[in-house]
């Protein structure tokens, strides 16, 4: 598999050239070299009829991610379901739109179940069925953190995969601890001294992954398809624990036109709010450069959770704030080196 | 084979020879020796082919084990009290989603106050959560049930919970009469999932389910249970044609016939209820006890059955819902609704957080039903002196402290003035 | 039902829910016309044939070129490529390189030998095309593929009209414009030269033609009277260039200046240089930002060492002096004389002041209508009398080689619809695809090729060819450069980003398809498609 | 009793609709209850909400299955659903669109009420026009007030001006007040 991905990523520059270097597809390349995405008879794993919003960014993740791993495994994938939108908008009795075995049990235990069909893999002597747990971000980095940290810490043979929309959405968009500062949430309104979310420390859970020492963690948006395919499939190459970390817009949470999904993603990287990186055993091994950086304010304007921010002048001093978090994130991961940089 | 072995080994052998799959380990007195024997056995081979996995918390305990179940492994953890508590969320989604998962439950006290010794409190907290409990008398029952255990969720495609006191059973060495593996898989087929998640055929577990059809839901999981009031005595009887040993059914009843009095107890407290019936029946008195093995699914018919020629009925039970009283009390009293003439029902609350329960308190007050029957709660060997105090004491000062504390202080005190 | 009920579901249950009927607004495919084509005065599908050639599928590439232009090896050298300056990718980093790329499958087609398909069937009809020039190649090439005989009458001793006689050996190679003149005389067009024709009725009717189309360049250099001593040496540059083409060469002498700010100024000085001229000045009477010249060749000019005198004209010319004012420009930024006067030692003078169209075969056909030099045409390129066409320099319009071949074509389809009573309806052009249109994000960065030039110490001695040409992976890279605008290249973005697997690939060429049972209408296939070819429009309620 | 039920999707305001006529019912001294059909629906995805309005108290806890009247936020929910599922014989139906009742198949429930019991009205337009959003919750309550006199129009206004800061209020008000007032003219129309 990972040669698969290295000579994708060799094609890239060899052969895409200008047109289809960034597209999902391009005829001018074999099918195989081609992204999962672009195949014909990609699996689908997550299939029509689901009743996600228009326009969102975790059903598009989510099929991003599973298909890769079906290409990844032949197919051989068990996917546990932390409580959240993706599970309800997937799966309301009687219509499910999994098309891979598929289990939900509770908000928070999503890695520890993925541990216990890993387990029954093994014992059954089917190692080549591999679990995958996905969870959003507070099934992730709030409720669900102690199961993750268990098994990331024994090292369980489980990727678990974050979408990330950066608060409770399923429930009416109330804050988690992966809400940005000044987001304007249910539970975090614009309204009085500090409107909006509170300018904390914030929480990186990839870095915490990266902390535990696992053998791969990486973060991967929906508007670098073929960074993510990439992630996906390497991570499916190595055994043990594995934490992918998928930033995912949401347009009813982040106050989005629906069609500005991918868009917004993509200024979130090219910003430098949203870092894209890798690491390996504990140590972070390089990171997606930005390609045409953006001052945050152009990737904070189009969303209404940040309207406050640009109606008075206390505003303008929490948007250089959030530039301030932006710059340290490029200095950290060497967001504007040059290519091959790490 | 014959063994004076340890309560939580014994079971911890009992449950390898069911050749468990995925095993999930969480320390919590007073279960932990039986992961611990468990763990060595699976070091050592005596188990093969078992992930033995050491998780963070009873929650994720649990929660690995509805993985492995789902996948189609058979699975068990173990735990208690607190732990039970916390993982409270995955006690009803198991049994929610139909997984055949075994729990043994080492039976003890909940806080606050703190208190790591034995009673019921755990067990009836999740009594209602859809697991068959299962209450063993001895350590030889507390064996078997395990096996029995698997045998009836596997079947029922319903998680059972196996429950031992603390201490009493589960640290006592004694004897035990540890089965043949090769009567075990006789006993015991090996398991085939209703459901399990394949990629070879892929379904969804664990849908959201709307007011359209959850009461279904609801009722078929009722429905199962009372199919096991039929299959556990059945496995009951197919187990003693196996092992040669009465062990588990979903009662059993002691000198009952013609007794005027009856009481109904669970667990270990039975044994000393066994000795203190013989001399009350020595000295005439016309007394008989009911064992309750399977407190779910409740064998309602087969109680009222053993009572409803009874004049009085004692439960005396490990338990106390606060506010209500006793709840198996509460429970004895559905098997006798609508009964024309049916016996009245006497509770006590005994043994809770470990209070030893002595023949001669159970005479007390075994004999006072006879003389002057109660209503509402009687709580054996109640200090009322220190309650009294403490009562006083409360309505006196506004910040009178913890409750606890003050009644230790006074424990104290009444000691020294003993001296 | 095979597993516990409710809680459990069978995959594919979630296709019964259609959430298509969510939509609010619904995406189509559309095919949106590229600037580049836009603009292109000989009407070339240009995206078409780049697409071709990025796949490199250069045949293809050249047939679909050649549809619309037979003259592709000349164009790639000789056009002005207007396409360039209207490419989208201008905006991004700098224009595709169309004319480089053209001119390398022009290259390919001559080295590879590669011909016109045969017309299928003959249609019985004779055409008459007067001139052998850009125009009159072009129209005898369309008629001819129409399955028309044609037959052109060609004054001069060689085809080629004034891409020979008017364009430098040294950026137009002759060995390339005969391979491609030949090319189409293959394809079965007679060709008559040095038969000029006095009076195109007369001519149509001894040849028996049923149509003509008259496509005579602008040969005749404009005099303008400058008082001359008698040993002064004035010649125009028309008639220069057109020397070039015969045995003797020219002499001008070490000093030469050139009157005139137009192309054929810059051709007449390069030349001068290239004939040893050790002094070639070009003398015009306004700024170089007003000279009618591209830019790009007053670059190469003075590169080569060719000098500029800016705001002045010529009063007069004596032996081996002329006399120059000087002017200035008034706020209308017309030059207004001054009254100073300078001297410049020269040994011949140049002229270069725009040509003429000889127009003398049209005399005495009625029903003509003659203005400023030039006959009139209606839309269909028909002039007033029945059956006479025309194009090229003849009639009023820019005066280039692409747009002379444009006038062919165009004619060509008129004449065939006339000549079977029909009346040729061109198809109603898409919308633009402008810059707006377009998601650039998902195009990498590439600076355009630049082609190799021949160093200035040749290009001042010799008439070898300025500018190269690209190898293969060089217009393989360029042509790549595009950024098919309007037209879906099979990116398989709006695939692969439907958050509700609503488009449906139909597999290569066949683009794709949307499925309205389950569009929920977000747009952003619409959004992220890089070539603007998806719209959005509203469902109505 | 009067009992409405309002059809629409996630993200239309049709929560917002039977709130907003619940408060005005209450401005005018009525009982009312409001309440929607609860889910985790999705922006876009079939929603229904309810509202009772009574000169007494209302006890009443079930979902209202007979309505008095019907109002349908979005038409494409015709051919999804039965939306007119139990209308009462003499009720109010309310669609918003700007085509005609044939149009929307609808002649044959038309036929089975009342005359002047059941209109179309182009409120996504005029919302666009007026609040720049196709949100078209306020102008269908102005329609309904002229469509069934069970509340005024004022009241509906009033309601608005309770729930939203001013410039959006304001601008929803005059959605409703146009849509009140084509419906009046349309009335007028069918009276001359």
């Amino acid at each position: 598999m990972n040669d698969r991905t290295t000579t994708l990523d060799a094609t890239q520059k060899l052969h895409f050239y200008q047109k289809g270097t960034f597209t999902v597809g391009n005829r001018l390349v074999s099918d195989q070299q081609r992204a999962v995405q672009a195949s014909i008879d990609r699996s689908n794993a997550l299939t029509c009829g689901h009743r996600a919003c228009q326009g969102c960014g975790e059903a598009l993740g989510a099929r991003y991610a599973m298909d890769a791993a079906m290409r990844a495994t032949g197919g051989n994938v068990i996917a546990v379901n932390a409580t959240g939108c993706l599970e309800v908008f997937t799966t309301p009795y009687p219509e499910t739109s999994w098309q891979t075995p598929w289990l939900h049990s509770l908000f928070g235990n999503a890695a520890a179940v993925a541990t216990g069909v890993a387990a029954a893999m093994r014992v059954k002597g089917r190692p080549e069925v591999r679990a995958i747990a996905q969870g959003g971000d507070g099934g992730t980095t709030d409720i669900g953190f102690g199961c993750l940290s268990g098994m990331f810490e024994r090292n369980d043979d489980v990727l678990y995969i974050c979408y990330d929309n950066e608060a409770y959405m399923n429930t009416g968009v109330q804050r988690s601890s992966a809400t940005p500062p000044a987001a304007r949430t249910a539970t975090t309104p614009a309204m009085g001294p500090e409107p909006g979310n509170v300018f904390g420390t914030g929480k990186s859970v990839p870095k915490i992954a990266v902390a535990h020492g696992i053998p791969y963690v990486a973060t991967a948006t929906v508007a670098d398809l073929h960074d993510l395919e990439r992630k996906v499939m390497k991570a499916m190459g190595i055994h043990g624990a594995r934490y992918l970390h998928i930033h995912v817009p949401c347009p009813l949470g982040w106050g989005s036109a629906s069609q500005d999904t991918i868009r917004l993603a993509r200024l979130a990287v090219e910003c430098g709010l949203f870092p894209v990186f890798e690491a390996e055993h504990g140590v972070v091994t390089g990171s997606r450069k930005i390609r045409r950086q953006v001052p945050v304010a152009e990737y904070l304007q189009p969303q209404r959770r940040f309207a406050h921010l640009f109606s008075s002048d206390a505003g303008k001093n929490r948007i250089a704030h959030l530039q301030a978090i932006a710059d340290r994130n490029i200095a950290e991961y060497h967001l504007l080196d040059a290519e091959g940089e790490a | 084979m014959l063994k004076q072995i340890e309560g939580s080994r014994a079971m911890a052998e009992a449950i390898g020879l069911c050749r468990p799959e995925v095993i999930c380990a969480y320390p919590i007195t007073p279960q932990t020796h039986i992961v611990e024997g468990l763990g060595e056995m699976v070091r050592t081979g005596e188990i093969s082919k078992c992930e033995f996995i050491n998780v963070e918390s009873e929650f994720a305990a649990l929660s690995v084990a509805i993985g492995a179940s789902a996948a189609g492994a058979r699975a068990y953890t173990a735990t208690a009290s607190q732990g039970l508590l916390y993982m409270a969320e995955a006690v009803y989604n198991a049994s929610g989603l139909g997984l055949p998962i075994v729990m043994t439950l080492g039976n003890r006290a909940i806080g606050a106050p703190i208190n790591i010794w034995n009673d019921h409190s755990d067990a009836m907290a999740v009594a209602d959560s859809g697991w068959m409990q299962l209450f063993a008398e001895t350590n030889q029952e507390a064996a078997d049930l395990h096996i029995q255990a698997f045998r009836l969720a596997e079947e029922l495609s319903m998680p059972v919970m196996v429950c031992v006191d603390g201490f009493i059973l589960t640290h006592a060495v004694e004897r035990v009469d540890i089965p043949e593996q090769a009567d075990v898989d006789a006993y015991l087929p090996p398991y085939e999932p209703v459901q399990v998640l394949d990629p070879q055929d892929p379904i969804s577990i664990g849908a959201m389910v709307g007011p359209e059809a959850f009461t279904e839901v609801r009722y078929l999981q009722h429905y199962k249970q009372t199919l096991a009031l039929r299959l556990i005595p059945e496995y009951a009887a197919a187990f003693k044609k196996q092992f040669g040993r009465d062990s588990g059914g979903l009662l059993r009843s002691y000198r009952c016939e013609d007794a005027e009095l009856i009481v109904v107890a669970m667990g270990s407290v039975n044994g000393t209820i066994k000795d203190t019936i013989d001399e009350m029946r020595a000295d005439g008195l016309s007394v008989g006890l009911v064992t309750l093995v399977s407190f779910r699914p409740f064998p309602t018919a087969a109680l009222r059955e053993k009572l409803v020629r009874a004049l009085n009925v004692v439960v005396i039970e490990k338990s106390l819902a606060v506010g209500m009283g006793g709840p198996l009390a509460n429970n004895v009293d559905l098997a006798l609704r609508n009964v024309a003439g049916a016996p009245q029902v006497h509770s006590v609350i005994a043994g809770l957080g470990g209070r030893p329960i002595t023949k001669t308190s159970l005479h007390r007050v075994l004999r006072g039903a006879f003389v002057q029957p109660w209503e509402g709660s009687h709580f054996l060997d109640l200090n009322e002196k220190i309650v009294a105090k403490e009562l006083h004491y409360v309505r006196k000062v506004r910040r009178s402290g913890p409750t606890a504390e003050n009644l230790l202080r006074r424990l104290g005190q009444a000691e020294k003035a003993a001296v | 039902m095979t597993h516990p009920f409710a809680i459990s579901l069978d995959v594919g249950t979630s296709l019964a829910n259609l959430t298509g009927s969510w939509r609010t607004s619904r995406p189509v495919y559309v095919d949106r016309l590229p600037p580049c084509n836009h603009v292109c005065p000989a009407g070339e599908n240009i995206q078409g044939w780049l697409y071709h050639a990025e796949s490199g599928d250069y045949e293809t590439a050249w047939r679909t070129l050649t549809t619309d232009n037979p003259l592709p090896a000349v164009m790639g050298r000789v056009c002005y490529h207007p396409c360039e300056n209207a490419c989208n990718r201008a905006q991004l980093d700098e224009a595709v390189g169309i004319n480089s790329v053209e001119r390398f499958l022009g290259d390919v087609a001559i080295r590879n030998g590669w011909r016109f398909a045969q017309p299928p069937s003959a249609t019985g009809k004779r055409v008459l095309v007067v001139g052998a020039g850009p125009s009159g190649l072009s129209a005898a090439y369309q008629l001819r593929r129409m399955g028309h005989a044609v037959e052109i009458h060609e004054a001069g001793p060689f085809a080629g009209g004034m891409m020979r006689f008017g364009i430098p050996k040294y950026r137009l190679p002759r060995d390339v414009l005969d391979a491609e003149i030949s090319r189409i005389v293959d394809l079965g067009v007679g060709i008559k030269l040095n038969s000029k024709v006095d009076r195109i009725v007369e001519s149509m009717q001894a040849g028996g033609f049923d149509a003509a189309f008259l496509a005579v360049g602008a040969h005749i250099g404009k005099r303008s009277y400058i008082p001359a001593g008698s040993a002064a040496k004035i010649l125009d540059a028309v008639s220069l260039l057109r020397s070039m083409e015969g045995e003797e060469q020219p002499l001008l002498g070490r000093r030469v200046v050139v009157y005139g700010g137009g192309n054929t100024a810059l051709d007449a000085a390069r030349t001068a240089k290239r004939l040893g001229a050790t002094e070639a000045i070009i003398v015009y009477r306004r700024t170089r930002d007003r000279m009618p010249a591209h830019d790009f060749e007053v670059e190469e000019a003075l590169q080569e060492g060719i000098m500029m005198k800016w705001l002045s004209t010529i009063k007069r010319m004596d032996e081996g002096v002329l006399t120059v004012e000087k002017m200035q420009l008034d706020s209308t930024g017309f030059p207004q004389p001054t009254g100073e006067f300078e001297t410049l030692e020269t040994d011949s003078l140049v002229l270069a002041l725009g040509q003429d169209v000889d127009l003398s075969l049209l005399d005495g056909v009625p029903g003509l209508e003659i203005k400023d030099g030039t006959v009139q045409v209606a839309a269909n390129m028909m002039t007033g009398y029945p059956g006479i066409f025309a194009g090229g320099d003849m009639v009023p319009s820019e005066r280039t080689v692409t747009v002379a071949i444009g006038h062919g074509k165009k004619a060509a389809r008129h004449i065939d619809a006339w000549l079977h009573g029909a009346a040729y309806a061109p198809s109603s052009a898409h919308e633009l695809a402008s810059f707006d249109k377009l998601n650039t994000w998902y195009y990498a960065d590439a600076p355009k090729t630049v082609r190799p030039m021949l160093e200035v110490a040749r290009r001042q001695s010799t008439f070898e060819e300025v500018q190269g040409g690209l190898d293969e992976t060089n217009a393989l890279y360029e042509a790549r450069r595009c950024l098919s605008c309007g037209n879906c290249f099979e990116c398989d973005n709006c695939y692969g980003v439907c958050p509700d697997n609503a488009v449906i690939k139909l597999g290569p060429g066949k683009r794709f398809q949307f499925n309205y049972d389950y569009c929920k209408g977000c747009g952003v296939c619409a959004q992220e498609c890089p070539c603007g070819a998806i719209r959005m429009v509203p469902e109505e309620i | 009793m009067f009992q409405v039920r309002i059809h629409g999707r996630g993200g239309q305001g049709v929560v917002t609709a039977a709130e907003l006529l619940s408060v005005a019912a209450y401005l005018e001294g009525k009982h009312a209850q409001a309440f929607p059909s609860f889910g985790s629906e999705r922006m876009g995805a079939p929603v229904v909400s309810f509202c009772r309005i009574d000169d007494k108290e209302i006890r009443l806890r079930e979902p209202i299955l007979e309505p008095d009247a019907l109002i349908v936020q979005d038409p494409t929910l015709i051919k999804a659903i039965d939306v007119c599922q139990g209308l009462k014989p003499g009720g109010y139906l309310l669609v918003n669109s700007n085509r005609s009742l044939s149009d929307l198949h609808l002649d044959a429930v038309a036929k089975q009420l009342p005359a002047g019991h059941v209109l179309t009205v182009p409120a996504s337009e005029l919302a666009l026009k007026h609040v720049g959003r196709p949100l078209p919750n306020a102008a269908l309550l102005g329609a309904f007030a002229r469509l069934t006199g069970i509340i005024q129009l004022q009241s509906v206004a009033a309601a608005i001006r309770d729930a939203f800061p001013e410039k959006i209020a304001a601008a929803n008000i005059a959605a409703a007040t146009a849509a009140h007032d084509a419906v009046a003219s349309a009335d007028a129309v069918a009276a001359a």
